[in-house]
């Protein structure tokens, strides 16, 4: 009939009149329920860090940026400045997902406002304790760690020559399979620096060699196919 | 309680005349007090309407509405017409200056003066006319032209159409407007509003005449220009109709308006339908307030509920359902009243 | 009749109808409308061109700014466009989460939808109950992704991360709660005769126009043609789940509104079975880091998103980013049609077509 | 002098409609010459209501000021498509303005005259009780035709005016 349509319309808003409101959250006092996923801002941790810069790669809108300096003793990249330009930040979570270390995380505060634009920059110095600490570290350790060092290399570098004179047995470590033996050492044997990366891992962690390994092999299956191909 | 106001008129006019001045003067003061006074009355009801438009549309929305200031945020109109007032008041260079900024003030005038005739309770009205409700009509028919200058003034292509909209609308409800009122007024014998709630000491006249209490609320409704009916206004169409030009308290005296005539509507329509100020046990005035805001809650409601019809449909329902409907209502309380006659019962 | 002036009406850029940066200029005889031309773009972002400067994963984020209201699909479409391209395998327990997380973005983007007709048509409240169930996905995606409206939650050769625990729970209970919501739609919006009045038979677009202007999804289906690229080209998974595709006969304002309606549930019945079916395993292969397709590899994949046939053409040059990336935007394409279905009705009947063809100018200017 | 409030009133209002009145002659935009026009009206039936004729007022708003002047403004900005501000100009042209002078005299001489050979009495009797009841009567009864007959020839007129100023459409 003509005009039930509207007396149901009108029974709906009366029932919900008398709801209870519990669907309104008075946001300054009454804090909105976040999940645990939420990401409010970016937070960047400096002891973590480990300056690899894929952070900083992997962000679409050069929202990151740090100053390194190369350091003097051990010749290693050290972390001086990270900056966050959060006003050009998407909260893409691409820079967290790949960070090695979790320095890089998404906090639950989500008042960004500010009324200046930079102070929505967040700038990280490096703190004076992280370099007291290493001073302090170094030179307890410095005869343990270069001793270590050198035991490394040597190992390293045998692990290098078994790979290169005998690839079949040593490589059957980390793959089973002649044929997939075969395919990797043609790859590590073409590639100098895919070599030594294979035989830091066969001697650390095997586990992980074997992935690697198994995904060189793909890779260069694949490649071979295409080629075959066109 | 029951005769409070009707006694400090007394007592204001005997005071004057104490004075010396003649009676003619007296009342002519009188009528200045009233008219302050129902100004008055105007401006709380609007503050209280506009939260309570607010509070209804939120509670509808299953939101809180103004919660902020105040208790239940009570004081937020009155922190909007703070805001309103301290607005720059900006009149674009092209428009027809005098008109822009005058209808404002005709709208909200001819607003107030619908209150003259309404009785507010027992013996409460500023002037009992004996054409009381020809008052109220032709009176309200004016705003008709207060929202022809707002359009035609702003120079502004969605004004002119929110006007001509509600040019439109308004005089084609109000032919259904008048006819379905006149199905009481044939029943209660009077176009005297006082003569009207008199009449209905025994049964109120929706009982009596139910299709034309629909029909006059439908018409109200889009005499008032209120949602589904909000053509001239209507936000999603024409930004905001006759009104999109209008910067702070110019802006502000329409909506003032708007709900003026909202509460003198709904006055009217619990005067025609339901008793007026007629009730057991509470004073008369109390009893037009309670009547007043249940029928403007229905208005709120509505508004809130339905989409807006489309301009040929409201067209159409207008002279093709409405119309008619009221003129077979109006034939049908003559024949009801002649057999009520001829039976004896009247 | 009497000769008249026609006058020329713009609606937008800026008004409170128009779903964003859209100007329509009306040309109008009265409240006739005579012709209704569509200018295009306020919103322009030149995502296209962002795409050519940004590596292929680093496109993703961009990707759900283009339908923001639901950002799963453009960004289902541009990973798969790139896992076609490059050949990369997503596994099992991936894609059904996609399919979970692209059905979620339709359902809300119908809710959308339903609201802002329901706003636009001036039933204020009908968007509010649209937006508070819509709040219940919203909440799914922050659960899952971290971001409720533009989360770029799909990846190249997977997803971002798994869904936790507390997802299955508000999902089940969301589609248990569904038929109840679409009852209340109904008795507020379906079921209201003045509703019902503004749009059965305005905005009516033939099946032909609709083929010939290219307008794809809801509102072609409108036009009952029985075109739905899960059907028709099945991408992902989507072959091995049972829905129907819900036609319209008219192609009026009304028939659109009903399709999308009816999708709703469609959708509903889609995210039941993949619940279902939902395997464990891993979420994400692994791609190397920098993809870098071959020089003069080109794709086109296109996917059904809530807006109709949403394509990506990539052009590989090479490097590790696209040489051009075009996207085939439903919105823009459907909006295309608005003065052919606009003219002749009355200057709210405009402003009803613009809401049943549902552009999202985000994407329609890109 | 004596002034009452009722004398009072009437002066006000009379002067009212009068400048209102000129405003409509005067005005050189047409839309205000119509709305003062409306407030002419309105001065119009103010002063029937001083004399008692209440009905009568508000018949004159509403049907006046609330129907046939909205009917006017209608017309005029349906038809206006130059400069508001020189749509009511006084005429350059010498024959109409004679026309004009023409008209005014005949005007004037017939108000004059009318006045000047009326008796009026002394005191009219007010009418008694039911003045509704007796107006209706004669709208109704005695005057019916006439009555319709002007409703006839006022929307003949406005539709005439405006096909006259447009031209119909060429099909």
């Amino acid at each position: 009939m003509y005009g039930k349509g509207l007396l149901k319309g009108l029974w709906i808003t009366f029932k919900h009149s008398f709801e209870k409101k519990d669907l309104v959250v008075r946001y300054p006092e009454q804090m909105p329920h976040l999940q645990e996923r939420f990401r409010g801002s970016l937070a960047f941790d400096f002891e973590k860090c480990i300056a690899c810069g894929i952070c900083i790669r992997n962000c679409p809108n050069n929202v990151l940026s740090m100053e390194t300096a190369k350091d003097e003793d051990s010749k290693k990249k050290k972390l001086m400045q990270y900056t966050i330009d959060l006003q050009y930040c998407m909260f893409c979570n691409l820079c967290v997902e790949d960070c090695p270390t979790n320095s890089l995380y998404f906090t639950h505060d989500f008042e960004l406002s500010q009324f200046h634009r930079d102070d929505i920059k967040r700038v990280y110095h490096r703190p004076p304790e992280l370099d007291q600490q290493e001073a302090a570290q170094k030179t307890s350790d410095q005869d343990t760690q270069t001793a270590a060092d050198d035991k490394k290399e040597k190992q390293l570098r045998a692990m290098i020559n078994a790979i290169n004179k005998n690839p079949q047995k040593v490589l059957a470590r980390v793959l089973d399979g002649e044929e997939q033996v075969e395919v990797l050492a043609a790859v590590l044997m073409a590639d100098e620096k895919k070599l030594a990366r294979m035989a830091e891992m066969m001697i650390t962690d095997k586990e992980k060699a074997k992935k690697v390994a198994l995904a060189f092999v793909k890779k260069e299956l694949k490649e071979r196919e295409k080629g075959g191909d066109q | 309680m029951e005769h409070w106001f009707t006694d400090i008129a007394q007592a204001l006019v005997n005071w004057l005349m104490g004075l010396g001045l003649s009676a003619g003067w007296a009342d002519f003061v009188l009528l200045i007090v009233q008219w302050l006074c129902i100004v008055m009355i105007v401006t709380i009801n609007v503050i209280i309407l506009i939260w309570l438009e607010r509070k209804v549309s939120g509670f509808i929305q299953l939101r809180l509405g103004p919660n902020r200031l105040g208790p239940y945020g009570a004081f937020q109109t009155i922190a909007d017409a703070i805001k309103l007032l301290t607005k720059e008041d900006i009149i674009p260079s092209r428009t027809d200056k005098w008109i822009f900024m005058t209808a404002p003030l005709f709208f909200i005038v001819v607003s107030v003066m619908l209150y003259a005739v309404i009785p507010m309770g027992d013996g409460m009205q500023v002037v009992d006319f004996n054409v009381g409700l020809l008052y109220f009509i032709s009176i309200g028919s004016l705003s008709t032209i207060c929202l022809l200058m707002a359009g035609w003034g702003s120079n502004n292509k969605w004004s002119m159409l929110g006007a001509m909209r509600a040019v439109a609308q308004m005089i084609s409800y109000e032919i259904p407007l008048a006819i379905s009122l006149l199905g009481v007024v044939m029943i209660a014998g009077s176009l005297r509003l006082s003569d009207i709630v008199v009449a209905q000491g025994n049964i109120w006249f929706v009982l009596l005449q139910p299709i034309a209490f629909i029909t006059y609320f439908i018409a109200a409704t889009a005499e008032l220009n209120r949602g589904p009916f909000d053509m001239p206004e209507a936000e999603q169409e024409l930004t905001a109709g006759a009104y999109t030009e209008y910067t702070g308290m110019r802006w502000a005296l329409f909506f003032l308006a708007e709900y003026t005539n909202l509460v003198a509507v709904s006055a009217l329509c619990a005067t025609m339908f339901f008793g007026g100020w007629q009730g057991p046990g509470l004073p008369s005035w109390l009893w037009i307030i309670i009547k007043t805001y249940l029928i403007m809650l229905v208005f709120m409601w509505m508004k809130w509920t339905f989409p807006r019809i489309r301009m040929d449909h409201l067209m159409s329902f207008s002279w093709k359902i409405l119309l008619p409907v009221s003129l077979a209502n109006l034939v049908l309380t003559g024949f009801g009243l002649e057999f009520f006659k001829w039976m004896g019962w009247w | 009749m009497l000769q008249t002036d026609q006058y020329i009406i713009n609606i937008g850029p800026q008004h409170p109808s128009t779903h964003g940066g859209l100007h329509v200029e009306a040309l109008m005889d009265g409240e006739n409308v005579v012709d209704a031309i569509v200018h295009l773009g306020y919103v322009h972002r030149s995502i296209e061109k962002i795409a050519e400067s940004r590596t292929y994963p680093q496109f993703v984020p961009y990707a759900s700014r283009l339908d923001y209201l639901a950002s799963h699909l453009p960004t289902l479409g541009y990973c798969q466009a790139v896992e076609k391209m490059m050949g990369i395998e997503v596994p099992e327990r991936a894609e059904y989460l996609r399919v979970i997380m692209a059905e979620f973005s339709r359902i809300s983007s119908h809710l959308i939808f339903i609201g802002s007709m329901a706003i636009d048509l001036g039933a204020t409240t009908g968007l509010i109950y649209c937006l508070r169930d819509r709040e219940r996905i919203m909440d799914m995606f922050e659960m899952t992704s971290g971001q409720r409206m533009i989360a770029s939650y799909m990846r190249i050769g997977g997803i971002a991360e798994d869904v936790p625990e507390t997802f299955y729970a508000a999902a089940r209970s969301f589609l248990d709660d569904l038929p109840q919501m679409i009852d209340e739609y109904n008795g507020l919006i379906t079921g209201n005769e003045i509703l019902q009045c503004r749009i059965k038979g305005v905005g009516t677009l033939s099946a032909e126009d609709a083929i010939a202007y290219g307008v794809t999804g809801p509102n072609l289906r409108a036009c009952g043609i029985d075109y739905d690229i899960r059907k028709a080209e099945p991408y992902g998974i989507y072959d091995r789940f049972e829905f129907d595709v819900p036609l319209g006969t008219k192609g009026d304002s009304w028939n659109r509104y009903i399709v999308r309606l009816e999708e709703i549930k469609e959708s509903a019945r889609i995210i039941e079975q993949a619940l279902d079916a939902l395997p464990q395993g891993d979420i994400r292969t692994k791609v190397p880091r920098v993809l870098k397709p071959e020089s003069g590899w080109e794709i086109y994949h296109r996917i059904e998103s809530s807006k109709g046939e949403l394509g990506y053409y990539i052009v590989a040059d090479g490097g590790n980013k696209p040489y051009r990336l075009h996207v085939r935007a439903p919105s823009f394409i459907n909006l295309m049609v608005l003065p052919i279905i606009s003219r002749g009705g009355k200057l709210q009947d405009i402003i009803a077509n613009i809401a049943t063809l549902d552009p999202v100018l985000g994407e329609s200017d890109r | 002098m004596d002034i009452s409030l009722a004398d009072l009133a009437f002066i006000i209002l009379a002067g009212f409609t009068l400048l209102t009145a000129l405003g409509v002659v005067l005005f050189k935009n047409i839309v205000h010459s119509a709305i003062m026009l409306v407030f002419s009206f309105l001065g119009v039936a103010g002063i029937y209501f001083t004399m008692h004729a209440g009905f009568l007022g508000l018949v004159q708003i509403l049907v006046y000021a609330g129907a046939i002047s909205v009917l006017i403004i209608f017309a005029i900005m349906l038809v206006m498509n130059q400069d508001p501000e020189k749509t009511n100009l006084p005429s350059p042209n010498i024959p109409n303005i004679m026309a004009g002078t023409y008209l005014t005299i005949l005007l004037v001489g017939a108000l004059v005259g009318s006045i000047w050979f009326t008796s009026f009495p002394e005191k009219v009797a007010p009418v008694s009780g039911d003045e509704l009841g007796l107006l209706t009567g004669l709208m109704l009864g005695d005057y019916v035709i006439p009555l319709e007959l002007a409703a006839l020839l006022l929307l003949v007129a406005v539709v005439g005016a405006i096909i006259l100023a447009r031209g119909a459409e060429h099909k």
